[in-house]
C-alpha cells in the first residue's frame, strides 16, 4: 500500500476472495453454479434460477474469507 | 480459606459411610403429592415443553427462509465480551457517512453532542455542527429563519419528509441508519457484507431497472446501488481507504450509534463478574458454615431388643 | 494471638464495629476496585478506546 | 437405687447424645417388663439445632443420675458401644484432637469466618451501591436537556445600541450592547431612588454588555426593548419602565429584571447559563 498513488489501490478483499473461490470446495461450487447459469442461460423459456447454487457458493467463499479479511484492514 | 473451602467441599461431596443404623430420610418431595397433583405437573411440563418447542422452531424458519445468504460473523475488534469499539474506526466511519451516506440515509436520533469524547473532541464536534445549516423556531417577526448548527443540533436529513425520500429513490425508502444494527439479523456483519457484496444476478433473475442484485439483501433485489469503491472518500487519518475498509469504518460507526453505551456496558459486566464470582463463593462459605451443624449431625437409632 | 484473632476481639466481636468496619471497608473497596477495573479495562483496549487516540487531535482547551 | 455412672467417652462437638428416661426412685426399674408406659411421651418442641444449641446439650462433666423427688430422672450418656464415626474431615485443624482443649484458637477461628463473610458484607455494599446509584442517577438532567441549558453567543454580531433577544430555556434572552452613554448615565444614577437599589456595576460584569431575562417581574409579560421613560424597557401589559440596566423605575414591577449567569468565555463569545 505503500505507493498507492502510483498503483491503483487494490480491495484486499477482491484477492481473498479469488483465492478462496480456488479453494477444492468452494471451486467445486463454482463449478455447479457456472453450470446452472450456462443451462439456464441456453434455454430461452425456464423458470429455474440459480440463487440456490450461487448461495452455496458465496456462503462457502464467505465462511473462506471472514477470518482473514481484516488482518488485512486498519 | 481455600484450605477450608476445599474441606467442606470434600466431606459435603464424600458420602461418609458409617456403620451405625443411619436412617436414610428421602428429600424428595414427589412422594408425599397425591396422583392428581403429579398429573397436573406433567401436564404443566409438557404444555411449557411444547412452548418453547414452537417458539425455537418459528424462530429457525425464519432464519432459514429458503435461500438468504446470512452474513458470515467477522472477526471485529469489538467482539470479545469485554472489547471495547474501535474509536479510530468509529470516526472514520463517520466520515464515510457524512461523505457518502448522508445523501440519502438520514440519521435523525443522534445528535453532534454524541461524537464528543467518542470520535470527535468538543472542539471538532462544534465545526461538525457549525457546517450545516438549521431551521429555527420563529423570530419576532414569526418567520423562521436558518442558523448555523449548535451541538444540540441533530445530524440533518437528506430529504424533509419520507415521500420526499420515496420520490428521490423510485419508490424505495432509505432506512434511517441510527439503529440499523440493532434492526437487522446479523448487525455489523450483514452491514459489511451487503455493502460489499454486490455482484451481478445469477442466472435467470431479471431485475426491473431501479433495483440492483445483492445476495445477502433478503429476497436479492435492493433499491440501494454498490455505494462504496475504492478510493471514494480521503480519510482524515490516512488510511487507505479501500472499500472493505470503508465497508468495516462505516459499520462499527453504526454500531456505536445504535448501542452508545457499548463500551459501559462491557466495562460494566467486567465489573459485575468479578464481584459476583467473589459474592457467590462468600456466600457459598457462608452456606457451607450455617449448615455445617445440620450436615454433620448423626442420629442413632437403636430399638430396644426384646 | 494470631492477628485474626486480635482482629476478632477487638473489631469483629460487636456488631457495631464490625458494621463500622465494613463501611469503611466498601468506602476504600469501592475506589480501589473501580481504579482496577479502569485499568484492567484499558488494558484489554489497548489503543483501541477515545482516551488512546484523542492525543491526535486538538486538546479541547 | 441403681446409680448409673457413665463417663461421656470421645463424645465430639457433633454427635447429640442419646437421651433416655429411666423411671425415678419411687417407682421400680422394671426394663425387662414389655407393659406400655400409661404416659405417652409428648415430643418436644423442634429444637432450633445450631452450634450453640447442640453445644449446650452436651455432657460437659461426667454423668450422674440425678434423683429427684417428683419428676423422672433425666439420664444423658452415651451408649459407650456406638462407634462415632470419624468428623476429621469436617473439623479444622485448630479442633482436629477432640480431646483437647480448643477455647483458645475460638477467637481465631471466628475471626476467620466473620472476616470472609464481612468482605462479602464488603462486596455487597459496593453491589447495592452502584446499583441504587444507577436509579438515582437516571432521575438527573438527560443529555438532551443540558445540552439546551447552556447558550453561547457570538458578540459581535450584536451592534452597538441594540438589543438582541434569544430564546434560552423557553424563556427570551436580552443582550444588549451598551453605549458609553447608557453607561455613564446608568452608573451615575443615586441608589435611594430605585426601588430594588442594585449598583449598575453589580449588573453588569462587562459595562458594555447587559444580559437581561426578558421577563417583567410584574406579572411575566415580555418587555419591550429601546422603550419607556428611562430608555430601557417597557412592559406593554401593565406599564412598567425598566432602566438600561435593566432596574426598575416606575410602574408596578416589584424587582429589577433578572441577571442569569453568564461568563464571558473570550473576547468574542458569551456563554449564559
Amino acid at each position: 500500500m505503500s505507493d498507492q498513488e502510483a498503483a491503483e489501490l487494490v480491495d484486499p478483499a477482491v484477492a481473498i476472495k479469488e483465492k478462496c473461490s480456488q479453494t477444492k470446495e468452494c471451486a467445486a461450487l463454482l463449478e455447479k453454479f457456472n453450470a446452472c447459469n450456462d443451462r439456464v442461460a441456453s434455454k430461452s423459456a425456464t423458470t429455474e434460477t440459480c440463487v440456490e447454487e450461487q448461495t452455496d457458493f458465496l456462503h462457502c467463499v464467505d465462511h473462506c474469507l471472514a477470518p482473514q479479511l481484516f488482518k488485512h484492514l486498519k | 480459606m481455600a484450605g477450608v473451602a476445599g474441606k467442606f467441599v470434600k466431606s459435603g461431596l464424600l458420602r461418609v459411610q458409617s456403620n451405625g443404623i443411619i436412617q436414610q430420610s428421602h428429600l424428595s418431595t414427589l412422594r408425599e403429592l397425591s396422583v392428581g397433583k403429579k398429573a397436573g405437573l406433567v401436564v404443566v411440563g409438557s404444555l411449557i415443553g411444547g412452548a418453547a418447542g414452537l417458539a425455537y422452531t418459528l424462530d429457525q424458519s425464519v432464519k432459514a427462509s429458503g435461500l438468504d445468504l446470512h452474513a458470515p460473523h467477522f472477526p471485529w475488534s469489538h467482539n470479545g465480551m469485554f472489547s471495547s469499539l474501535d474509536h479510530a474506526s468509529i470516526r472514520r466511519g463517520y466520515e464515510v457517512y457524512k461523505q457518502v451516506c448522508s445523501a440519502c440515509h438520514s440519521m435523525k436520533y443522534l445528535a453532534y453532542r454524541n461524537l464528543i469524547d467518542v470520535s470527535h473532541t468538543e472542539e471538532e464536534a462544534k465545526e461538525e455542527a457549525a457546517s450545516i445549516q438549521v431551521t429555527d423556531g420563529p423570530n419576532e417577526e414569526g418567520l423562521m429563519f436558518q442558523r448555523p448548527g449548535k451541538l444540540s443540533d441533530r445530524f440533518p436529513s437528506p430529504y424533509p419528509n419520507e415521500e420526499a425520500a420515496r420520490n428521490a429513490n423510485n419508490g424505495a425508502l432509505p432506512p434511517d441508519l441510527t439503529y440499523i444494527t440493532a434492526a437487522r439479523h446479523g448487525g455489523e456483519d450483514y452491514l459489511f457484507s451487503l455493502l460489499t457484496g454486490y455482484t451481478d444476478p445469477p442466472g435467470g433473475i431479471t431485475l426491473r431497472d431501479g433495483l440492483y442484485y445483492n445476495p445477502y439483501f433478503p429476497g436479492g433485489a435492493i433499491g440501494m446501488a454498490q455505494a462504496l469503491y475504492n478510493e471514494l472518500i480521503e480519510y482524515s487519518d490516512g488510511t487507505p481507504a479501500t472499500a472493505s475498509q470503508m465497508a468495516k469504518d462505516v459499520a462499527t460507526f453504526l454500531k456505536w450509534a445504535a448501542e452508545p453505551e457499548h463500551d459501559d456496558r462491557k466495562k460494566m459486566a467486567l465489573k459485575a463478574l468479578m464481584l459476583f464470582s467473589f459474592l457467590i463463593s462468600v456466600s457459598y462459605y457462608w452456606k457451607r458454615h450455617k449448615w455445617s451443624v445440620l450436615k454433620t449431625r448423626k442420629i442413632v437409632y437403636k430399638p430396644k431388643s426384646e | 494471638m494470631s492477628l485474626v484473632a486480635k482482629l476478632y476481639n477487638n473489631v469483629l466481636r460487636r456488631s457495631s464495629t464490625y458494621a463500622l468496619a465494613i463501611v469503611t471497608g466498601a468506602f476504600f473497596f469501592e475506589r480501589g476496585f473501580d481504579m482496577a477495573t479502569e485499568h484492567l479495562y484499558s488494558e484489554i483496549n489497548k489503543g483501541k478506546l477515545w482516551k488512546d487516540i484523542k492525543h491526535n487531535y486538538a486538546p479541547a482547551e | 437405687m441403681l446409680s448409673f455412672v457413665a463417663r461421656s467417652a470421645n463424645v465430639s462437638s457433633a454427635t447429640v447424645a442419646a437421651t433416655q428416661t429411666v423411671a425415678n426412685g419411687t417407682k421400680a426399674l422394671c426394663p425387662a417388663v414389655s407393659i406400655q408406659i400409661e404416659r405417652t411421651l409428648v415430643p418436644p418442641a423442634p429444637q432450633k439445632l445450631t452450634t450453640n444449641s447442640l453445644t449446650a446439650s452436651l455432657p460437659k462433666t461426667p454423668i450422674r443420675a440425678a434423683a429427684s423427688l417428683g419428676g423422672a430422672i433425666q439420664v444423658r450418656f452415651a451408649h459407650t458401644d456406638i462407634q462415632v464415626p470419624d468428623f476429621s474431615a469436617y473439623r479444622r485443624s485448630s479442633v482436629k484432637d477432640s480431646t483437647a482443649d480448643t477455647r483458645s484458637s475460638a477467637a481465631s477461628r471466628q475471626g476467620f469466618s466473620y472476616l470472609i463473610v464481612g468482605s462479602g458484607a464488603v462486596g455487597g455494599a459496593y453491589a447495592a451501591k452502584s446499583l441504587v446509584g444507577e436509579f438515582v442517577s437516571s432521575m438527573s438532567a438527560s443529555a438532551d436537556v443540558l445540552a439546551l441549558a447552556k447558550i453561547e453567543v457570538k458578540l459581535n454580531d450584536i451592534p452597538e445600541g441594540k438589543n438582541v433577544t434569544f430564546k434560552w430555556r423557553g424563556k427570551p434572552l436580552f443582550i444588549r450592547h451598551r453605549t458609553a452613554a447608557e453607561i455613564d448615565a446608568e452608573s451615575n444614577v443615586d441608589l435611594s431612588s430605585l426601588r430594588d437599589p442594585q449598583l449598575d456595576s453589580d449588573r453588569a460584569q462587562r459595562p458594555e454588555w447587559l444580559v437581561l431575562l426578558g421577563v417583567c417581574t410584574h406579572l411575566g409579560c415580555v418587555p419591550i426593548a429601546n422603550s419607556g421613560d428611562f430608555g430601557g424597557y417597557y412592559c406593554p401589559c401593565h406599564g412598567s419602565h425598566y432602566d438600561a440596566s435593566g432596574r426598575i423605575r416606575k410602574g408596578p414591577a416589584p424587582l429589577n429584571l433578572e441577571i442569569p449567569i453568564h461568563t464571558f468565555v473570550d473576547e468574542n463569545t458569551l456563554v449564559v447559563g
